[in-house]
């Protein structure tokens, strides 16, 4: 909101700047605001087992998150242009989905075996970029609401692979499908390196160039960036279809590392992912947070998931625990972040 | 066309060709006309006024101007060159620069990277180079004497740090050409006088303004030419000199002679129990120890430069802000503090600072925003009966003089000056024994300014006491004494009669005793 | 292939079938036997899919009622909240047989499903087994809210606690989705490095597991001492194929098969006003008579190993045994 | 926009409003933008299945709709303030959850025994309203962002059904509980007319009162309602825990009507739930939209199921088809209701 300015000397704001952050602005402690929730949750889970910190478990936790990670990427990126995008999940799984289906010989894998092995990743980024696509058409063209309209399409996407598929597995896939999520570089799972430097590459590019400032523009004010000379639409587009693009990417990931499309592939993972960009300081207003922020919220919730594995707490009350702890960390990291929140 | 399209500028004889020069301008939004068969001609060098009532279509003419939007039909060019495509922005950008009406800051961006929006400095990777953006904006801003760290979020800039960000960011472009769409409006009379020293220094230096105000007195005092637009249409263009005051409101309003206002005589009566009273109001960082009276009949003005607490000491007589100190009472009535229905219970009409914030709700109707704080006017039971809440609205529509097609119509579709006007008219609607309002007349036109302080002073003469916060001296001229407020202390009393500079001076916190 | 709403074929009795999911290997299979035995028995089916939830199964229900259905198969997930639908078929003298659970009220003409119990102590005694009686063994878990996960959880852990006290079980819910799967067992395979056995209560964690093996080097041959000896439950044509080659060590075949065979079979036997009694069938199956009004036919549920011996007292099939459905799928 | 004033005489407005609607404003109109939609939906699902017109068929869709209906009605109260209410799923099981656990028989029914069977409703309705307290705090008094703050009490809630009931069903429930569920009035299921009393009531509140004209002012500019003098906090209160209560009341009718509470129990609702608010004209961004929308959005999409049902679309297809018919209602429904939308 611009007009939100009430007393018109904001002195004091300027003096507890002073107090907590000096030389620091407040916005970039902000994103450091998960830290000592992390820290604290390394330490419970140290004393909770000694096998935590261990590299193998830390490997472990980012492996598993990495696929996961890529989509709050992308749903980062979309929410600070102040739109939205729940297909994500279902892209996730229908990409794969498709390129296997297209690719995988007919009989146990229950493909149709109609392209060579090689053609599956792209595909797999194709079917991504065409959903992409899609919602931008809806969305920037149209006018359409987006949280209508990329629910309409998680339905119809989720449908549409529980159609191709049978609702059965994919297996047998193609090699190229399994490399990424199988293969190790100098000892550690090929898709952390891959969401790692996607996420360096994501803060650099957010935090240092023009294009990427031009999404806190645009998420900020779009009339003002219009004005700025920044061609919004254009911006719109790129961020919509790269955002489907990373999706299907990290489908291709979970894919490779289970070595299977199930048809239920995704199902559920935006409510994961809204969590973890949410908790990491993005915005739904759009303009606010930053790539390092999301990161810290996603890893803040696999590092808890992981850590009531190995507390063996029963499994019925995991659900209960896991989600008090969501909240409670939400609830610090807001007070700790300051003012009342949008 | 009642004149030809403007000769303008006669006495600086030009060969150059015109820097701007707009021919047959229509643009019309789905079933509005904006503008019809408009056009303006600034000549180089020329510091060239714009003025027309609410919804002229002054400001469409900038975002033609500025490549923001494209006309429907006609012509723009720029020194006798066609105009450049709308994608081209860093051409429009290099032809004109401009403060536009509606902000463009970004508030969740800091203050230097609102200045240098999409032009940033990179370094040899190609990266932005966030420090020397940093340097650059803080030699910028010390240009302007605004005391702001660039590194700051622009949301938390106050109104009129976040006007001149507006305006230094502007001017920072190096364009020779330069609109400003009300720049003045947010500002206070000492910032306002600083602008003009920045505008006269660049005028000196031969560039060309296009000025947009409803603050008449600020055409006359900077400008050397004058267009005067109504109804979509182009009116008059004509050297300042050459235009009176009342011949410019003719020209706006299309009516001859504005008729002065007569001074009502109303009947203060100072005996009788107080409007409002109010006793050591104190607020740790707004204001300190406030007291005064204000009886029946009266109109009291609360002057102050912005930042002065003249607004929050407004505030907190209605309920908007809690005071760490002291007690309101209006109408004989203590009403609890921080709540805004017990005040209006006890009798207070509200108009807040800045209508789009605090004022109404843009998709509600008209008569609905009207209404929207008597609930119990408009049926038994917490009912509303839509007959009597469109009979109250018709009331107020015809009392007020609103111009809206129909009650039903959301205030969004209204033009400024009217959307003051139902935020008026709510303050009204419940026969109220106190008053306040806060700049009331802010971005309205002369015209309805004048109706505006009019009904204020009728509803004075019918008993209500009036509380005006504003440093408008139209605002404060129909006041029966004004309270002068300086970081935050009431420094000055000054009744009827008072002369501009004497009240200007007070509000600057110089003591004219001395 | 499937009728719709044409003639209403007197000899060809309308019949509702609900699919509770259409999401899993194994309800696939059988919806697409369901159409063939459906043919071959002489049924007109109207066929809905309830996506596993129980209103909107009882929904279908009414929906089949409005068609007309002389006889409805079901298998509800929810065993309790269909008691109502049932109570609505039953004033509407509808048969109903359900398929895979056993509501828990309400009568039905014949409940046809394997024992889910069964499964989980026939995975206890093959790894208890395999392991000599120590070690550690995971269990991936259903959902929580599955009753046929319950059952096959308690009794697993009811059997391992019996026979196999010195087996230490690292029980994990796990909502019946792969990735979760995968991410639990891999946080303790690492805690835990020694863990020597996986029982996965359904195919839907059988890729997932393999990789994981396969990336911590635990793949090997099963005379390796680091040999992770992996039970799968379902058997579908995936796991027998991983049998034979060594990658799974064993399934429990639930079969789909005979679920829709029987299914449909009992239901055309109930309209026609056909009544059956406890006691061994010419299926190499058993009816129980399980409470008053409810019988149930026990359908067998064969272990398969590679080897096709015995485990515990437990018999098992050979992979590539020509009675699994499994391999006579399409 | 704040700034968008029409020109003083905006006469060619009128003009526009005169050629469509009459004396009808078009705001109004706009909520009859589903209307067609469902009128064509009737007539293809006459064609499909002669079933489908008859009143068992209507009623069954009714009857089936009427629970999710009251979390539609909870919703759009709370989207009409410009708040968010996830939780509502959770809520739906866990009231009549805690209710069914205190109160079942230990034994087969996996209570507790612990209160008399009359007690079922009152903790049903008391748990749904501690929840919303709970919530309305986090929002109101402590400033969280209501997206997060209920997303965490919708992972809460759920894992403490789970916990409860350790993933079992409830059944034996007492006859309190089963009442509302089960019985009809007048040959039609109680349920159903609960549901459409509530909506009349709601219709009646939001239109012709000024407790509802205050949501839309709320909802519009929070600000400008304060300045009104309407007790904005309380309404908001009123609000968030009205909506609880609902969606408690929603669960004890299902569980009614199913005889038993599930430990799943609403999961995955809320979708349903936006997607229908959101067809039915209601923004996201608060101040807009009617019951009456609201109602057609939920009807909308509860027909299209049925007739998808009396199809018998292929099982693997019903999702996509379901998905794409959603899409299309909401293209149509918002070209016919024009303007881009926010
Ligand atoms: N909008 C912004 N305004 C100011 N700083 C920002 C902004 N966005 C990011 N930054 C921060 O600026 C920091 C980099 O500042 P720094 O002054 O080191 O820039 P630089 O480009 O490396 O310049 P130099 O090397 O000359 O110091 C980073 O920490 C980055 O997060
Ligand atoms: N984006 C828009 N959509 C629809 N109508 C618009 C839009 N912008 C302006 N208008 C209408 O065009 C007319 C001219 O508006 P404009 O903003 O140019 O007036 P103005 O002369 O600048 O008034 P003010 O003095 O209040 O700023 C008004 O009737 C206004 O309502
Ligand atoms: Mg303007
Ligand atoms: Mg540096």
């Amino acid at each position: 909101m611009p007009d939100t300015a009430l007393a018109e000397t904001p002195a004091p704001v300027a003096a507890k700047r002073g107090l907590i952050g000096g030389r620091v602005p407040l916005a970039r402690l902000r994103d450091l605001a998960l830290v000592p929730a992390i820290v604290i949750i390394a330490i419970v889970g140290q004393i909770v087992s000694p096998v935590f910190l261990q590299p193998d478990n830390l490997l472990n936790v980012l492996q598993t998150m990495s696929e996961i990670a890529l989509l709050v990427l992308a749903e980062t990126m979309i929410l600070i242009v102040k739109k939205m995008d729940l297909s994500l999940e279902s892209t996730m799984g229908l990409a794969p989905g498709v390129a296997a289906w297209l690719v995988v010989p007919v009989g146990a894998g229950h493909g149709l075996g109609l392209l060579p092995g090689g053609w599956a990743i792209p595909v797999t980024l194709a079917v991504g970029a065409l959903v992409g696509v899609i919602n931008a058409m809806l969305i920037i063209r149209f006018g359409l609401n987006g949280f209508i309209v990329t629910l309409g399409m998680l339905i119809v996407l989720r449908g549409a692979l529980t159609g191709i598929s049978g609702g059965q597995t994919f297996f047998h896939l193609p090699p190229s499908m399994l490399y990424l999520g199988t293969t190790e570089w100098f000892g550690v799972p090929a898709s952390i390196w891959v969401c790692l430097t996607l996420f360096a590459v994501a803060i650099v590019v957010l935090g240092w160039t023009s294009f990427g400032r031009s999404l806190y523009a645009i998420g900020g004010n779009v009339d003002a960036a219009k004005a700025a000379g920044i061609r919004t639409d254009r911006v719109l587009w790129i961020v919509i279809v790269t955002g489907s693009v990373l999706a299907a990417l990290a489908g291709l990931l979970l894919s490779g590392r289970l070595a299977s499309v199930a048809s239920a592939q995704g199902n559920g993972y935006i409510f994961t992912v809204f969590a973890a960009a949410v908790i990491g300081g993005i915005s739904l207003n759009g303009g606010k947070g930053t790539m390092f922020g999301a990161f810290t919220g996603i890893l803040l919730l696999f590092m808890i998931q992981n850590v009531l594995t190995l507390a063996g707490i029963p499994a019925q009350w995991i659900g209960a625990l896991n989600g008090l702890i969501i909240l409670a960390a939400l609830i610090v990291s807001r007070i700790t972040g300051g003012k009342v929140q949008d | 066309m009642p004149d030809a399209p403007a000769r303008a500028g006669d006495g600086r004889a030009t060969e150059d060709p015109p820097v701007v020069q707009a021919t047959g301008v229509t643009k019309k939004y789905g079933p509005t006309v904006a503008l019809d068969d408009a056009g303006i001609t600034v000549a180089a060098g020329q510091t060239h006024a714009l003025v027309g009532r609410n919804g002229a279509g002054k400001s469409t003419l900038v975002s033609i101007l500025t490549g923001l939007q494209a006309p429907d039909e006609g012509t723009v060019t720029f020194a006798g060159r066609p105009a450049p495509g709308l994608a081209d922005r860093d051409a429009w950008r290099r032809r004109v620069a401009c403060v536009y009406q509606k902000s463009t800051i970004i508030p969740a961006l800091t203050v230097a990277e609102n200045l240098f929006l999409n032009r940033y400095d990179r370094g040899g990777t190609g990266l932005i180079k966030w420090s020397a953006l940093r340097r650059r904006a803080a030699e910028l801003l010390a240009a302007w004497s605004v005391d702001v760290d660039p590194a700051r979020l622009a949301g938390d800039l106050s109104v009129e740090q976040r006007q001149f960000v507006e305006i230094a960011r502007a001017l920072s472009f190096g364009a020779r050409f330069v609109i400003l769409d009300e720049p003045t409006a947010q500002l206070d009379g000492a910032a306002i006088q600083r602008l003009f020293g920045r505008i006269r220094d660049l005028q000196a230096q031969g560039v060309t303004f296009l000025f947009i105000s409803h603050h008449l007195q600020e055409i006359y005092e900077i400008c050397d030419v004058v267009t005067v637009f109504r109804d979509a249409r182009h009116i008059v263009t004509a050297p300042v000199a050459d235009l009176p005051r009342s011949g410019l409101v003719a020209a706006m309003t299309g009516e001859n002679a504005a008729t002065e206002r007569h001074d009502r005589t109303r009947t203060i009566d100072a005996a009788g129990p107080a409007a409002l009273n109010v006793d050591a109001l104190t607020a740790a960082d707004a204001y300190r120890d406030i007291s005064f009276r204000i009886a029946s009949g009266e109109i009291v003005g609360l002057a102050g430069a912005a930042g002065s607490g003249r607004t929050e000491v407004a505030e907190t007589i209605v309920g908007l802000r809690v005071a760490a100190a002291g007690r309101v009472e209006i109408a004989g009535r203590h009403a609890r503090p921080g709540s805004v229905p017990d005040a209006l219970a006890a009798g207070a009409g509200f108009v807040p600072q800045d209508r789009h914030h605090q004022g109404f709700v843009p998709d509600m109707s008209v008569a609905d925003n009207g209404t929207l704080s008597v609930p119990g006017k408009l049926g038994p039971h917490g009912f509303i009966d839509g007959r009597r809440r469109d009979a109250l609205a018709a009331g107020m529509i015809e009392n007020l003089a609103i111009k809206t097609p129909s009650p039903q119509l959301p205030v969004s579709g209204l033009s400024g000056g009217n959307q003051q006007k139902v935020v008026m008219a709510r303050a009204l609607a419940d026969e109220p024994r106190l008053l306040v309002l806060i700049n009331p007349t802010a971005g309205i036109d002369v015209r309805s300014k004048e109706f505006l302080l009019d009904k204020v002073e009728q509803t004075a003469q019918s008993g209500a006491g009036v509380l005006i916060a504003s440093d408008e001296l139209d605002d404060l001229r129909v006041c029966d004494r004004v309270l002068v407020m300086f970081q935050g202390r009431v420094t000055a009393e000054i009744g009827r009669g008072w002369h501009d500079h004497e009240l200007v001076a007070a509000m600057e916190g110089m003591n004219l005793d001395a | 292939n499937r009728d719709s709403a044409t003639t209403a074929d007197s000899s060809k009795p309308v019949v509702g079938v609900d699919y509770p999911r259409s999401d899993t290997d194994f309800w696939n299979s059988f919806i697409k036997y369901t159409p063939q035995f459906g043919d071959q028995l002489g049924l007109t089916l109207k066929t809905t899919n309830s996506q596993n939830d129980v209103a909107k199964l009882t929904a279908n229900v009414q929906t089949f009622m409005s068609q007309g259905v002389k006889g409805v198969v079901m298998a509800p997930q929810d065993t309790a909240a269909i008691a109502p639908a049932l109570d609505q078929l039953a004033a509407k003298k509808i048969p109903v047989v359900t398929v895979d659970t056993r509501p828990d009220s309400g009568s039905v003409a014949m409940v046809v499903r394997a024992d889910n119990k069964a499964y989980g102590t026939k995975a206890c005694q093959f790894l208890g087994t395999k392991l000599a009686g120590k070690g550690k063994v995971v269990m991936l878990e259903g959902g929580l809210d599955s009753i046929n996960g319950r059952d096959r959880t308690d009794a697993f852990n009811e059997c391992m606690k019996t026979n196999y006290p010195q087996i230490k079980v690292f029980g994990e819910a796990t909502n019946w989705d792969g990735a979760t799967a995968a991410q639990k067992l891999q946080t303790d395979l690492t805690a835990n490095p020694d863990i020597r056995g996986v029982y996965m209560e359904s195919s839907f964690a059988l890729s997932g597991t393999l990789q994981l093996l396969k990336q911590k080097n635990l793949l090997v041959a099963p005379d390796d001492p680091k040999h992770v000896f992996v039970v799968s439950n379902d058997g579908i044509p995936e796991e027998l194929k991983d049998i034979a080659a060594g990658q799974i060590d064993a399934t429990v075949s639930q079969p789909a098969d005979l679920y829709a065979k029987y299914a449909l079979f009992y239901v055309k036997a109930a309209i026609a006003g056909q009544t059956f009694k406890p006691g061994p069938t010419d299926h190499n199956s058993t009816i129980i008579q399980v409470r008053d009004g409810v019988l149930e036919d026990q359908l067998s549920a064969p272990l398969v190993t590679r080897d096709g011996a015995t485990y515990g007292g437990v018999a098992s099939l050979k992979s590539d045994d020509k009675s699994l459905w499994g391999n006579n799928l399409g």
